[in-house]
């Protein structure tokens, strides 16, 4: 096929989009912590831009995208080193008309953020140098494979046949359940459960929301990898869901504490993203609602019922993410329609390759990151000490502070 | 000399500093605080969770007089920052041993 | 009109694009108002992006751009249940190459921001739940009608013919007309007029005003519903309007003040940007020129005016909205130029026209808006309590704080 | 050539990313400055998108394309009265497929943000009424030439063959250079050397960093002038080069002060974006490499020798413009892939016309900034008093506060 | 009536505020404050330059109490704020001459 | 032991806190404060209106010593923070009857 400057045009937009969403999270995360922790907390979504992009580039993309592998793919596009200027090596594989390097980027943006959605479970304990160490690992073993599996031409997409329109697997479910196993090893922050924890700058948590969403569209929307119909679908699902999912949440919160808050809307906007995500060019219109309606109320009591369990996961992650991932992969299991998209078609069938790929996906990321984090700390430490805690990690690991209104 | 301490209610601090002016007083100082008292805190709810937050945003002003002014001050300041319910504030009298205006080195009441 | 790529490329980014706009007009104005009432400001403008896309997937778009009515579509299209990826329903209508999904998302932008703008007037004192009811009242019965006068081949459009390329009429006039006439139901703030209000963080308002004038491109240029000449010429009337009417402002205020100022230059951007809205895409560089100056002097002199009226309009939505959107459709009339769009030539044919359109969707708007406050205000009060106010309504309708600080 | 929708899509959209690169770099600039100055330099920033677009529209653009000039262009668009929907004007010439509105306006965003890179190095202590004067004369006695040379068909391009794919000479050498002759002339701040001057909000810093990456692929991928397979390319040596200098930024300062910060972090990603602008649509993946690892070493020595220097660049623009410009210019020399882009080959000849291209750019910024920044002390004079930089520039020269908590 | 003042490490000030509570204090005002004492300060570093920030953040608290609760409250702040390293900052009692509660007049001791 | 009050311009800070600490003062706190006095305010003007803000921003800083110190403290301060324009600040000498060290329970003047 031959390059098409529309589709590329949307592609390079979405790319740029899909990479402005990290700097979102960035903010959605860090005006939840604490001051002392702020910069910590940026720091930790941004440099997965610099770690993460180095692995992608090296071996990432590779592993993912190339050759036929049912579990892993082939290090032959390692460094990246024979991508030119056309589409030759995606182009007619996945019948797309855009050119190499901007598959592989917006790809990229993906392999970013999804270790950098982890991030907001260990805030405010985690050692920066053992964060870098576990993004740099978990992309090569735990994102590369899943990407394979589920896009690459892996074992999820030809053999159990579930689909993911733009990473509720391989994003969502993975990060999420990667922020569990984490969570586990990494233990509470000093104090929880005992200190009132509040986020310090809710404005700051409201505009990386609105980044995101504005972001997502490149998500979700750039999954159609052109710029035509599906792509327009894709787009009108995203929103959709995002709005009914806000007003759910925000209305299951009026009704349950009596107040509806700012950060339930956005909390409520970004469930209904997430679960959209696997979903978006693959369901209707009702299709949409019916999942924005489910990640608002679900993922709100999903919180509620957090308080019961005994892990601090500081910026619900898991409530969020692992929830709302599993929410949209498997409703799309019963809501594909397949006047929108060919692959997919709602019914039992399609829901049961939905589950097998939300159980596998679940425990591969797991698994294999409670692994991780436990190498990690035995050979170097993953937690910062009490006084870097009491101090807060942006003076004590970066040297650095957040604020300075002095003169 | 006195210093004079208030905690008020911030929406007050205008109407104070003012009232304070026109009684004779030519300088105060203001700090952003925090109180806890008897006026009762308020909910905060992050994602479901409910806290207790029972500390209420107030101002502290300061305000160094003479001793005969001081009567003057409290009432100003009593007067004007009463609404009637609580979490009014309080007001306390200090003994100020010494004064010094850093511009000139006046001292004492020279300094107020 | 086969769908086409490039076209549906920059739709898709203006669509998000605009939707950007709404949480950048929620830091405009969130800046501006005491802190204690940031995070209601904040929500006063999210909520939109939830409640006005529900309404609008429902019956909104219906309204607005289903059927032949004069005064108002029908409900054909209520749920967008009929909506394919194709362009069957609105690509031979309007000539345009894009998805069905995709006008209608665009569309549904412009609906969330329209209400939004109005919030900026009720600030520091509606009550939150009184402002959802309206804007989902305000959406059905007053955006819904004039967008279809104006853009679904309403009475506006057919009959008086003038025109309004991006929302002159619909957006600004209509939003300032409301403005004015909820405060004028509502009141104006307690301690008004004594107490000094000042912005709590005109950075914030900097930075929302640079993602308005960002996103204003997906907005005007957008408005081409193509990626063409047209677009571009769009584009680049709205940046030399904003240009010329920020620096219009800030000079207007160093000879009337004294000092230029930051919120100045911001203030008088926008009101640059409203006020080329309806022109973008049919005057000349130098009609652009024209209302830019227009713009920034006589909406700043409209503010200097405003101490002498009785209603608290808190964030001027009414001097550079209301005000902003007259001038650009009146000046339209004039500078209109047929070589850049033949839809329309400057003169006083068109002028008249154009005159006829704003009298009309002032009238409506003022008065359905003021009737929809009025019975809310009956049924359900709009007002917060003086309490309320007080404490901050982020506190009080809210239970959040915007700012923590401690530890 | 017929104008393309697919490539005037991306060039709008690239027209908008770059315009909010300069409401970024106010951001990233303003949140390293003392509260008390902090919408001084938002405004130096902001002002420079009135001023500079009124500029452009008169005579900039002209100057910079117009004519066949070696040295400067001539006045025959200027008004750009002549503009009109279509690409006669640069279509041919260029053989792009774009209006020629969206070419210059894309032009235009690049005239913007180049003064308004000087701000950072003339922060906390310059005349605001000065820096407008300084910037209006600045883009027509020195941008405007130097756009000419190297994009205008000026001798740069023709007769030294240096090559710039995005701006290193015309963009960040030229301010970078401009920066250091002003700061010459105005001499190092209050205080400085002697108080501490901490950045107040580095939050805010980081979300300019944040909107700087992502409005440049805008700037790099968009000087393709399409949406094509060098658009591509681009896009992904600008991605990589930001994300391998910022790591390289981090390590740096981990090994030389012990701790990894996130000023450190984004700062390298600026640096590494700086470098990559020129080389951008030049060289390979591996180039993109090379290049970030040199911005991200180099910029950061740079900045350490700073202090043994007397002079006050408050915000470190020649440490990372200057030296980062050159760094991408020279290197570009060396690495340039013909199989990326014919017009460049890398090898001595090629670094020899690179090496002098950049002598020249820098020695003519240099001397014509100096002599402008002269006349402007004699006549008006540049620098606030010290009692206005004690007050801080906010209430002296602006009568508005950044933040205000009260109530 | 005596005014305890104290400098207390900011993750202190919920637990000594409950102490005082349950010790029976009715009131108290805390402000954030930068301390400079026998702590180490820290370093900072930007861009490469690091400069030795000797000022830590502290929270001021203020108890307006009677003379016979002065002890107890000392007592309980001493015990609640310590944790045993340098930073734990200082207790110091300065004499009140005169208390008004703002709401109702009260004076003196019934001000408390 | 006295506790020593003043209000000082913001910028002057860092120095009076090193001339301090020269003159052998071992701690201190600092708070942020608004300050209204003889020195004018300004004007800040937003969106065409004028407001006048007589509230300037000053720092407060509070030094516990000895009694046989405090006037050592009061002329390093006075001459150290003089510019000689108005707004320079003032400051004061307050009685503390009582000093404790948290960490160590050291009091009065071993606290210091
Ligand atoms: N004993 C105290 N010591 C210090 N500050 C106090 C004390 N009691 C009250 N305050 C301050 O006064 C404010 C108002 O006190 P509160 O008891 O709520 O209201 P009221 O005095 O009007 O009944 C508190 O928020 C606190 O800042
Ligand atoms: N002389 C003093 N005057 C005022 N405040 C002081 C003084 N000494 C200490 N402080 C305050 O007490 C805090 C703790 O003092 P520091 O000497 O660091 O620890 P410690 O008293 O536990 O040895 C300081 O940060 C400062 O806020
Ligand atoms: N009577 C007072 N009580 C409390 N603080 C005062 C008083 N007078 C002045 N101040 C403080 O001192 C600062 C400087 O006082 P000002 O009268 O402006 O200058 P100066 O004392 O140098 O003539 C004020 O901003 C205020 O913070």
């Amino acid at each position: 096929m031959e390059i098409n400057s529309g589709d590329t045009a949307w592609l390079l937009t979405s790319s740029a989009l899909v990479l402005f969403m990290t700097p979102g999270l960035a903010f959605f995360y860090g005006g939840m912590v604490r001051q002392k922790n702020m910069l910590a907390m940026l720091m930790m979504n941004f440099v997965a831009m610099g770690i993460v992009t180095i692995v992608w580039i090296a071996v990432g993309a590779s592993l993912a995208f190339s050759g036929t592998g049912k579990f892993i793919g082939d290090l032959n596009l390692a460094g990246l080193m024979d991508v030119g200027l056309g589409n030759e090596l995606f182009g007619e594989r996945y019948a797309i008309a855009i050119p190499d390097t901007v598959f592989l980027m917006f790809q990229c943006m993906f392999a970013i953020i999804t270790p950098a959605l982890i991030a907001g479970a260990v805030a405010e304990r985690m050692k920066f140098t053992a964060w870098v160490a576990f993004i740099l690992i978990w992309s090569i073993v735990v994102y590369a494979p899943m990407a394979h599996w589920v896009w690459g031409g892996g074992f999820i997409a030809t053999q159990v046949k579930a689909v993911d329109f733009a990473g509720g697997l391989v994003v969502h479910i993975n990060a999420g359940a990667a922020a569990l196993a984490l969570v586990l090893v990494l233990g509470p922050r000093t104090g929880w459960g005992k200190q009132v924890m509040r986020p310090h700058s809710l404005p700051l948590t409201i505009l990386g929301a609105g980044i995101l969403w504005f972001g997502w569209f490149g998500f979700n929307s750039g999954s159609a990898l052109g710029s035509n119909g599906l792509a327009g679908q894709a787009f009108m699902t995203t929103h959709v869901a995002a709005a009914v999912a806000a007003t759910a949440w925000v209305l299951a919160e009026a009704m349950s504490n009596g107040k509806p808050t700012t950060l339930g809307f956005v909390s409520g906007a970004v469930a209904g993203l997430v679960a959209i995500t696997p979903a978006a060019g693959f369901v209707n219109l009702l299709g949409a609602v019916v999942i924005g309606l489910a990640a608002g109320v679900i993922c709100f009591l999903a919180l509620k019922l957090k308080t019961k369990f005994k892990f601090d996961d500081s910026l619900d992650v898991i409530a969020v993410h692992l929830v709302g991932g599993i929410l949209g992969a498997l409703l799309l299991g019963l809501l594909a329609d397949a006047d929108v998209n060919a692959l997919a078609s709602g019914g039992m069938e399609q829901f049961g390759r939905q589950a097998t790929s939300v159980v596998i996906a679940f425990a591969y990321s797991f698994i294999v990151t409670f692994i991780i984090a436990k190498v990690l700390d035995m050979v170097m430490g993953i937690r910062a000490t009490e006084t870097q805690e009491r101090e807060g990690l942006d003076l004590s690991l970066h040297e650095e502070q957040a604020y300075v209104m002095a003169d | 000399m006195k210093l004079v301490i208030a905690y008020i209610a911030p929406f007050k601090l205008d109407e104070v500093r003012d009232a304070l002016k026109a009684a004779g007083v030519t300088g105060l100082t203001a700090v952003s605080a925090q109180g806890f008292g008897r006026q009762a805190g308020h909910t905060e709810t992050y994602r479901g969770s409910e806290y207790e937050v029972d500390m209420v945003p107030k101002v502290r002003i300061e305000v160094l007089v003479d001793d005969t002014l001081a009567p003057t001050v409290i009432s100003t300041i009593e007067t004007t920052a009463r609404t009637g319910s609580t979490g009014d504030g309080k007001i306390l009298v200090v003994p100020v041993e010494d004064a010094v205006r850093i511009r000139t080195g006046e001292r004492g009441r020279e300094a107020v």
